[in-house]
C-alpha cells in the first residue's frame, strides 16, 4: 500500500460504516477513541483493520463518557480525533461533549441513530434529532450534518474535521442504521486529489517550550466561579458562533418556486422523500422539497424563503416531531400550514410520502 | 517570561533563630492561619503573631530560642509560607 | 419511482440468504448498476429469521426498505410469516415447497405464489451446501436482473478461495445457478 | 530583620502568580502539591508534563503550576488524561482527582485505565469526604464519621467500609504499574511515591497510581491539633500506607 | 414528634431545598437516591436529617447514573422514590430517565439548575430546559413543572409524586440555583389536610403470589427487536400522553387581552417578569404575561389564544433561548413579532425587564 | 421409542413458554441460567426473586425465568437491583450482566455495591467478548485472542490483560460479602457458588459475586470441541476458579 | 396457571441405553445442535442424527451399546434438550 | 416594584456576613415580614468574598438578586470591589473606615458613600467577636427595616445557646447592635 491509504479516487460498494472508517483515514484522522454499540460497531471494525496500516490509533474505552473524554485528551493532544456512538451510547456522550463545547475542544463525533428512547431497538431511528444538536447542559454550541447516503457519510465526515478545526465547535456526523448497515456505491477519493485542503491540527496543550519560561501555560477552564464570568464566555463564542454560521449553513431544494406542497425532509428519509416529489413534479404536480443539511446552525433564512412561496409543508421524519420542532421554531411568524408525516422509529418509503403528498396536493386531508 | 513580584512578597518578616545560624522568614502574604505548623514543630518555638495573613488570620513566628531551624514546619506548611534559611551554604535541600 | 428491482430474501440463520445477497449485488456491480443491500438486524437474532432487502437499478437507488418487493422468497415457515408483509399486487412470491403447514400464511394478494422444490433439488441433485445458490439462481431467472455469466464471476470472486482447494465446487455452484434459473422458468415466470 | 534575597521555597514549576492558592488553611491538598511540584522540579519535566485537574477541590488548581494544564469534569480526569498519551506518549500526564472523582463516579475509568496497563500516573487524595460540594459522605469516609449526608455517622452497615482504592487497583494491576498510598503526614515519603509514580510513566512501563492521605479542615470542621490528630492516626487505620505494586515487585 | 412528618399547615422561612426535603415527607415519599453536585445538595443533607425519624431511607450512589437506576429500582419495588441532581449531573440522569420513559417508570426528579455547558458554574440558570423536557434518545415521555418560589416548590414536588404515579410518566420538578439556595417564606403543610390524596403507589416486580403459577410473571422489557415492535409501544404511549396532556397543563396568566405587549417567563424569572409587568400596568400600560408551569406537555392552546391578541411578545428566560424554541414552535402560524431579553446564566431583575417591556411598547425596539 | 411421561428436565422456575431460549447453539448463557434455576428451585425462592438483565446477550433472558425479571440498560443492572433491594429488603435480587457490563461500563457500580456491601447477588458471564454486539474486545479478552476490534490479537502492551473480576471485587469487599469464579465447564461447583451467593443474600449478610466462565461459540468461531477446549483449558490460564472471599473466611 | 403444551415437547425421540437400565430421550424442538454434549460424552456414546433440530440443525442421538447413563450429556446440554431417566426411581438428582 | 428594601452585605469568608443576614432576616420574620435570603455561592469560595443578598418588605418578594441595592455594605478591599456593581444613585454605600488603599475603587454613582469605623469601634469599645453584630445595627440604622427589639430578639433566637455559657456575650452582641446604629446616625443617614 501507498503512503495515502486512497490515491486518486475510486468507485466502491460498501456499508456506510465502511465508509466512514475510510473518510477518516482519508482526512487523516490520527486516533479513534470508542465502545461498542449498535449500529455503529464496522467503524471500529474497518478502522482497526485498516488503522495498523497507516499507523493510526485505537483505543477501545471502557464506556462512552471514556470514548468521549479521551477523544477530548486526543485532540487537546493536537490529534484529528474522533468517535461514534448511537442511542444510549449518544446519552452518554453528551456529557464530553458538553466539555467540548465550553471549551472549544474541535471533536468529531459520528451518530448512527437507532430507535429510543432506552435500548428500544438496534436499528434505526431519526429520534436522535433534538439530542444530537441541543444535548448537554447549558446552550452548547455546536455543528450537525445530517446524511442521506454514503456519499455524503464519506464527504462530511472529511469535513466534519475541516469544519471542527477550522471553527472549534465540536462537530457531529448524524446518520443512522439503514446507513450504517446498507451497502450501496460510493466514490471514495483523497481530498487533496479534489483541492480539499485539510485544516491543520494544533495542540492545545504540550507545545514547545517551557511553561511560564519560554510561553504562558496553557491553564484550560471549564468552570467559572461568578454568573458574569460565564456570561462572558457565552456570549463571546454565541457571537463568533453566529457569525460563521452562514458559511456552515448546507441545504438541498428542488422546485421550491411556488410549490403547491413542500417536502421537508433529512437524513435518509430525504431519499424517499425526493425519489416521492421527483416523481410527483415529473407528473405534473407543483411539488418541491427542501432538505436541510446542517441540522445546526439551521438552513433557517433559506428555508423561510422557500416555505413562503409554498402553500403547504410537509415535514417527513422517521421520529415524532423532531426535525418538526426545529422547522416551525425556524419558521415563527408564516402561516404555510404544516402537514406531517411522522413514523417515530420505522422507515418511511417513497410510496408512504407519495400518497400522503397527493392526498395533500387533492385538498384532502386537513 | 518576566513574572511582576507577586504581591505575597511584600512585607515578608525575617527573624535569626537557632542562636544566628539561621534564618527564619514567614509571608504574610501567603500565610493562612491554619495552624499545621504550630503543632508540628518538635520545639513548640511557635507562636501566633499579631501579624495577620492573607485571610486576616493571624500568622505565626517564632520564639528564637527555641527554634532549631529543623524546618518541619516549613515542609508542613501547605501554603509554602515560611522559609528556614541556614546561615551555612544551603546543600541538604535540594 | 425509480426503476429498481427490488427482492426480498427470508430464512433461518443458517440458510445463507446474506450471501446470496452479496453474491447478486456483487454481480450487478459487476455490470455497473447501482445497487442498495441491506440486511435485517436487531437484538434477538440469533434464532430470528434472517432478511435481506436488495435493490438493484440503473440509477442511484432511494430508500433503503420498501414495502413491497418485486420479487420475495421465503425459506422456512417463520420467513413465510415475517415476510409476506412486503408482499403486493406486483410481488412474485417464492417460497420452497418442502415448507409444511403454511398454506395459511401464504400472502393472498401476490401476482404468483411459486412453490418451488429447491430444497429438494439441491440435496438430491446437487448438495446440500448450495442450497442458497440455487436460489439465488431462481431470483435471476424471476427477474433477469443480473446475467449468468457477471452472476459466474460474482460466485468466482466471493467464493474462489473455496474453489482451489476443491474445483468441483465451482462447478457445483454454477450448477446449482443454473438449476435455480431453470426451476422458475418451468413455472413460466421468466 | 531583613526580607531581601529570602524567598518562598516555592517549587518553580508552581505558578506565582496564582499564589496564595486557592485551598483553604490546612488544606492538604496544598501538601499533595507541594510534593508533586519538587518532583516535577527535581525530574526537571516541566516542559513535558500535561496536568489534568478534576472536578473537586482539585479544580482549584486549574492555574496551580506553571505547566500545561486542564480542568475536566467531576471524575473524568482519567479518560482525558489517558486520550492525550494515547495521542501524544510524549507527554506525561498526571490526572488529578479526589476520593469522589476517583473512587465513585470516575472508578470505571480507574480500574480499566488500570487494567489496559495506561502510561499515565493518577494521583487521588483521600480526604475522606466530598470537600468541592460542601463535605457529604465518600466512598471514603471513615465508620461513624459524621458528613452532610451521613449526619449520625457512616453506618457501616448502611453504606459499607471505607473504600481500599489502592488494593483494589493492585488486585488488578499486573506487570509494569505502581500503586502505592503514602500521606501528606508523611511528606517526605509521599514525595517519594509520586517520583517514582512518574519515573515509572516516563520509563512507559504501566499505569502508575499514588493514593494520598490528606486533609480537609473545612468539612471536618477540625482545628490544627484534630486534623493531624485525624490524617495521622484514625485514617491509617482503614488505610494502610506503603507501595502496594512495584514494577520488578519489591515493595516498600 | 408525631407519626406524620408535618400536621396541617404552617408558614416557616426555609431554602428550596430544604422545602423540597419537607415536601417529599410530606407527599409520603420513602426513599431518596441520590449523588451529591451544588446547587442540590441540602435536599439530600436536609432528607438525610429528617428522614431517619420517619423512617424513610437515603442511599447515596456513586454517580448520577445510578441515582437514577437506583430510583427506577425503587419505583419497581413499589415505593415512591426519587432523586435530585444538576448540571451535567442532569446529562448523566437523562440515560435512566430514558428507560423511566421506555418502560413508563413513576420516577420523580428534581433538578436545580446551574451554569452550563459544561461544569461551568454551581450558581443559577435556565439552560437545563431543553434537557429536561426533551433529554434522552428517542421521544420520551414525560412531564416537566417549572417552579418560581417555594410555595411552588412544596407544592409541585407533592403533585410531582402524584402526577407520576397516576399517568406513569417520569415527572420532574425544573428549579433553579436560585430557588434552591435563596431563603424565603413558605406554607408547608400536609397534603391531606387539603384535600389532596396522594394517589397509591404499587410494585412493578415482586407482587404477592408465585409467578407462573398464581400470575404471570412481570418480564418488562425495554428493547425490542423488530422496528414495528418499537412503534407500536411507542403510539400507544403517545396516544396516551396527548390524551392525558389537558389534565396535566398548567400555566398562570395576567392581563392578557389585547395586550400591547405580553411577557413570557417562566421559573424563577417570571417573578421578575410579573413584578415589571404588574408596575407597568399599573402605570396604566397595556401589558400582560404568560406563564407556562408545565413545560411539558406545554399549554399551546392556552399561550395561542393570549398571544394571538397581543400586539408584541416578549421571551424573557436566563438561557440563550431554550423557552423560546418552545414557544415558537408552539406559536407556529401566528405573527406576532417576538422580542427576547435572553441572558443565559445570570439572574434578571425586574428593572430590566421593565426597561426592555418599556422601550418595546414605546416602539423603540425593532 | 416411546414419549410418554419423559420431559425436558428444566428447572421448575425456568418460563417453558419461551423456550427454547434465545441463545445460540452451545452458548454458556444457557448453562448458566439451568445452574441459576435450579437454585431458585431448590431454595424455593421462585416468588421471591427479582431476575435483572442487562444489556449484552443477558437481554435474552428477559422471559427466561418464571420470576418477575427487569431488563434494564447495559451495565446498569446492579444499580436496579440494589434499588430494588433498598427500597424492598423482603424481595431476593440477581443482577445477571455480562463482562462488558460488569466490568466496563457499569464496574463503576460493581464496585461501589461491593464495597457499600449492598445485600445483592450478581453474576456475570465471563465470555471474553462483547457477544451482543458481535464480538469485540471485552476487558477479560484473553492475550493474543482475535476479537472485531482486535483483528491481529489482543496486544497486552496496548490494551492490557484480561481483567481480574473476582479479584478486584474481594479486594474491596468486606465481612459478609461471597465472592467466587466458577465456569459452566464446572457446573455442579457453579451451581454451589450461586447457591451460597444468594443464600448469603438471603441471610442479609453482604453483597454477593459470583464470576462464571463461558462459551461463546458464535464470536469465538469456534466448534463444539474448541468451545470446551477454550472455556477449560485456556480462560482458567488468567482466570483461576475459586472462591475468593466467604464469609466466616473459609474459601473453598 | 394453565400452561398450554409447548411445541418443544412434540416429536420427542426415546431410546433404551445402558442395556434397558435407562431411557435417552433427544427433544429435537430444544436441541440447536451445538454438539457439546457429544464432546462431552465420556463413552463416545453420541452421534449427529437425521432428525433435524429446532434451527435444522442435525440433533444427536445415542448409540445404546456405548451410553452408561451417567448423565453427563444431560447436564451439559445448555438447552435442557437431552433428558436420561433411570429406570430405577430418580433419587439422585435434585 | 416592589417596596422591600434590599440590602447587600459583603466581606471575607470569616467576617460573618452571612450570620448577619440570618438574623436580620429572623428579626423581620419575627416582625411578620416577609424576606429573602441568599447567599453567593461558586466553587472557588475558599478564600473568595462572601455576600449575602437579603431583601426585606411587607409583601412577597420578586426576584431574588437585584441590581442595586439600598444599602450597600463592603469590609473588606476585595468586598468593596466587588459589590460595587450593586451601588446605584439611590444607594447608600458603607464600608469599614480601616480599609485602606480603595479610595479609587469606591462607587462613584452613591447618592452616599459613608465609611465607618466599625472595626475599631468593635476591637476597641466592644470585641472583635462582635464586629459583624455592629454591621447589621448599621443596617438596621441606615434602614430601619427591622426594630432593635425584634433584633435583639432575634439575636437571642440564634446565640441563646452561646449566651447560656457565656452571659456577657449578650450584653456585648446587644450593644453591639445599638453602636451599629449609632455609628451610622452619627452620620445623619438615618
Ligand atoms: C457529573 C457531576 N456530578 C456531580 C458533580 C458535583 N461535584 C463536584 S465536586 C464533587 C465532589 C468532589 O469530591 P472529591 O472527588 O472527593 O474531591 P474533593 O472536593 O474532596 O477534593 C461533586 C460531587 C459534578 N460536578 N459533576
Ligand atoms: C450505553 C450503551 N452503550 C453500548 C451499548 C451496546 N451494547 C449492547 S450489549 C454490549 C456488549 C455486551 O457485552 P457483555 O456485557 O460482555 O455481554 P455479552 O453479550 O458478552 O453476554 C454493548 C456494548 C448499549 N446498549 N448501551
Ligand atoms: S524550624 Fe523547626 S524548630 Fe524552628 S519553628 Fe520550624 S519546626 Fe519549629
Ligand atoms: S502552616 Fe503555613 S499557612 Fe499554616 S499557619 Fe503555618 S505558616 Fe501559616
Ligand atoms: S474544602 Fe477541604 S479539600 Fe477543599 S480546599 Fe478546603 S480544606 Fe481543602
Ligand atoms: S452471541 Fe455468544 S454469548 Fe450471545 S447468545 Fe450467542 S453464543 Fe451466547
Ligand atoms: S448419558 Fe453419558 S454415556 Fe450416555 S450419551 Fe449421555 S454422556 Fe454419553
Ligand atoms: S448439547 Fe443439547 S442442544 Fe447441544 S447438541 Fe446436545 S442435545 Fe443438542
Ligand atoms: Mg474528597
Ligand atoms: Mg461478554
Amino acid at each position: 500500500m501507498g503512503s495515502k491509504p486512497i490515491e486518486g479516487e475510486r468507485k466502491v460498494f460498501m456499508t456506510g460504516n465502511e465508509a466512514v472508517a475510510w473518510a477518516a483515514l482519508a482526512a487523516g484522522a490520527d486516533i479513534m477513541y470508542g465502545y461498542p454499540i449498535t449500529p455503529q460497531n464496522e467503524i471500529m471494525q474497518y478502522w482497526t483493520r485498516l488503522g495498523p496500516k497507516y499507523n493510526k490509533k485505537f483505543l477501545q474505552t471502557e464506556d462512552e463518557l471514556s470514548a468521549g473524554f479521551t477523544t477530548i485528551g486526543g485532540v487537546l493532544a493536537g490529534r484529528r480525533a474522533f468517535t461514534a456512538t448511537a442511542g444510549p451510547g449518544n446519552v452518554l456522550m453528551q456529557e464530553p461533549m458538553s466539555m467540548a463545547e465550553a471549551m472549544r475542544i474541535p471533536t468529531v463525533v459520528v451518530i448512527q441513530q437507532r430507535g429510543g428512547p432506552s435500548t428500544a431497538t438496534v436499528i434505526y431511528s431519526q429520534q436522535e434529532v433534538t439530542l444530537t444538536c441541543f444535548g448537554g447542559n447549558g446552550e452548547g454550541l455546536r455543528v450537525v450534518y445530517s446524511t442521506s447516503s454514503h456519499q455524503d457519510l464519506y464527504d462530511y465526515t472529511i469535513k466534519a474535521f475541516n469544519t471542527a478545526w477550522k471553527y472549534r465547535f465540536p462537530t457531529f456526523v448524524l446518520s443512522d442504521g439503514y446507513q450504517a448497515k446498507m451497502r450501496e456505491s460510493v466514490v471514495i477519493y483523497d481530498p487533496e486529489a479534489r483541492g480539499i485542503q485539510m485544516v491543520p491540527t494544533e495542540p492545545f496543550l504540550g507545545k514547545a517550550g517551557t511553561p511560564g519560561e519560554d510561553r504562558p501555560a496553557a491553564h484550560l477552564r471549564n468552570t467559572y466561579n461568578i454568573e458574569e464570568e460565564l456570561l462572558e464566555v457565552l456570549s463571546k463564542d454565541i457571537e463568533e458562533y453566529e457569525r460563521v454560521a452562514p458559511e456552515i449553513i448546507e441545504y438541498d431544494a428542488y422546485n421550491t418556486e411556488n410549490a403547491d406542497l413542500l417536502v421537508i425532509a433529512h437524513g435518509v428519509v430525504f431519499r424517499s422523500a425526493a425519489m416521492a416529489v421527483k416523481d410527483l413534479a415529473g407528473q405534473g404536480y407543483k411539488i418541491g422539497y427542501f432538505r436541510p443539511i446542517t441540522l445546526r446552525p439551521f438552513p433557517k433564512e433559506q428555508l423561510r424563503q422557500a416555505a413562503q412561496q409554498a402553500k403547504q409543508l410537509l415535514v417527513v421524519e422517521s421520529a415524532y416531531g423532531q426535525l418538526l420542532k426545529i422547522v416551525q421554531d425556524n419558521l415563527y411568524g408564516l402561516n404555510v400550514p404544516i402537514k406531517t408525516l411522522l413514523r417515530p422509529g420505522v422507515g418511511i418509503t417513497p410510496e408512504e410520502i407519495a400518497e400522503k403528498a397527493k392526498a395533500l396536493l387533492a385538498g384532502k386531508e386537513a | 517570561m518576566a513574572q511582576k513580584d507577586p504581591e505575597y512578597l511584600k512585607k515578608a518578616i525575617s527573624v535569626d533563630v537557632h542562636a544566628g545560624k539561621a534564618t527564619f522568614t514567614i509571608f504574610p502574604g501567603l500565610c493562612k492561619g491554619c495552624g499545621l505548623c504550630r503543632e508540628k514543630c518538635p520545639e513548640q518555638a511557635l507562636d501566633w503573631s499579631q501579624k495577620l495573613g492573607v485571610y486576616g488570620t493571624p500568622t505565626v513566628s517564632p520564639n528564637p530560642e527555641l527554634c532549631k531551624a529543623c524546618r518541619i514546619c516549613e515542609q508542613v506548611c501547605p501554603d509554602c509560607a515560611i522559609t528556614i534559611s541556614r546561615q551555612e551554604k544551603e546543600k541538604e535541600e535540594k | 419511482m425509480g426503476k429498481a428491482v427490488k427482492i426480498a430474501l427470508a430464512g433461518e440463520g443458517g440458510q445463507g440468504v446474506q450471501s446470496v445477497a452479496q453474491i447478486l449485488t456483487e454481480a450487478a456491480a459487476l455490470e455497473g448498476k447501482e445497487i442498495l443491500y441491506i440486511p435485517n438486524f436487531g437484538v434477538e437474532q440469533r434464532g430470528g429469521v434472517s432478511i435481506a432487502f436488495v435493490q438493484i437499478g440503473d440509477e442511484k437507488i432511494g430508500a433503503p426498505k420498501f414495502k413491497t418487493g418485486d420479487i420475495v422468497i421465503a425459506l422456512s415457515g417463520r420467513a413465510v410469516r415475517r415476510v409476506r408483509m412486503h408482499v403486493g399486487p406486483e410481488t412474485i412470491f417464492v417460497y420452497d415447497a418442502s415448507i409444511e403447514g403454511v398454506e395459511e400464511d401464504l400472502p393472498a394478494n401476490a401476482k404468483k405464489v411459486l412453490a418451488i422444490p429447491a430444497l429438494e433439488t439441491a440435496n438430491k441433485e446437487l448438495h446440500p451446501r448450495v442450497f442458497n445458490v440455487l436460489i439465488m439462481g431462481a431470483v435471476i431467472g424471476a427477474t433477469r436482473v443480473v446475467t449468468v455469466e457477471k452472476a459466474k464471476e460474482a460466485i468466482e470472486k466471493k467464493l474462489g478461495y473455496k474453489f482451489e482447494k476443491d474445483p468441483e465446487l465451482r462447478e457445483l455452484n454454477f450448477k446449482a445457478v443454473e438449476k435455480g434459473i431453470e426451476l422458475v422458468e418451468r413455472m413460466g415466470v421468466a | 530583620m531583613e526580607t531581601k534575597e529570602i524567598l518562598p521555597k516555592m517549587p518553580k514549576s508552581w505558578n506565582p502568580a496564582s499564589k496564595p492558592h486557592k485551598f483553604c488553611p490546612g488544606c492538604g491538598h496544598g501538601l499533595v502539591l507541594k510534593a508533586l511540584g519538587q518532583v516535577i522540579d527535581e525530574l526537571n519535566i516541566q516542559d513535558r508534563v500535561v496536568f489534568g485537574c478534576d472536578i473537586g477541590c482539585s479544580l482549584l488548581s486549574w492555574d496551580f503550576f506553571n505547566v500545561d494544564t486542564v480542568q475536566t469534569h467531576h471524575g473524568r480526569t482519567t479518560p482525558v488524561m489517558v486520550g492525550i498519551k494515547r495521542a501524544n506518549p510524549e507527554l506525561i500526564t498526571i490526572a488529578y482527582m479526589g476520593d469522589g472523582g476517583g473512587y465513585a463516579i470516575g472508578s470505571q475509568h480507574l480500574v480499566n485505565a488500570a487494567n489496559r496497563n495506561d502510561i499515565i500516573t493518577a494521583i487521588l487524595v483521600n480526604n475522606t469526604v466530598y470537600a468541592m460540594t460542601g463535605g457529604q459522605m465518600a466512598p471514603t469516609t471513615m465508620p461513624d464519621q459524621k458528613t452532610e449526608t451521613t449526619p449520625y455517622g457512616r453506618d457501616i452497615k448502611e453504606t459499607g467500609y471505607p473504600m481500599l482504592g489502592p488494593e483494589m487497583v493492585a488486585a488488578i494491576a499486573h506487570e509494569g504499574a505502581y500503586v502505592a498510598r503514602g500521606s501528606i503526614a508523611k511528606f517526605r515519603q509521599l514525595k517519594t511515591f509520586i517520583k517514582k509514580a512518574i519515573e515509572n510513566q516516563m520509563a512507559g512501563r504501566g499505569f502508575s497510581f499514588v493514593e494520598a492521605l490528606s486533609t480537609c479542615p473545612t468539612n471536618w470542621r477540625t482545628n490544627a491539633e484534630k486534623t493531624w490528630d485525624f490524617v495521622e492516626n484514625i485514617m491509617p487505620q482503614y488505610f494502610p500506607i506503603g507501595e502496594y505494586k512495584v514494577p520488578g515487585g519489591k515493595e516498600e
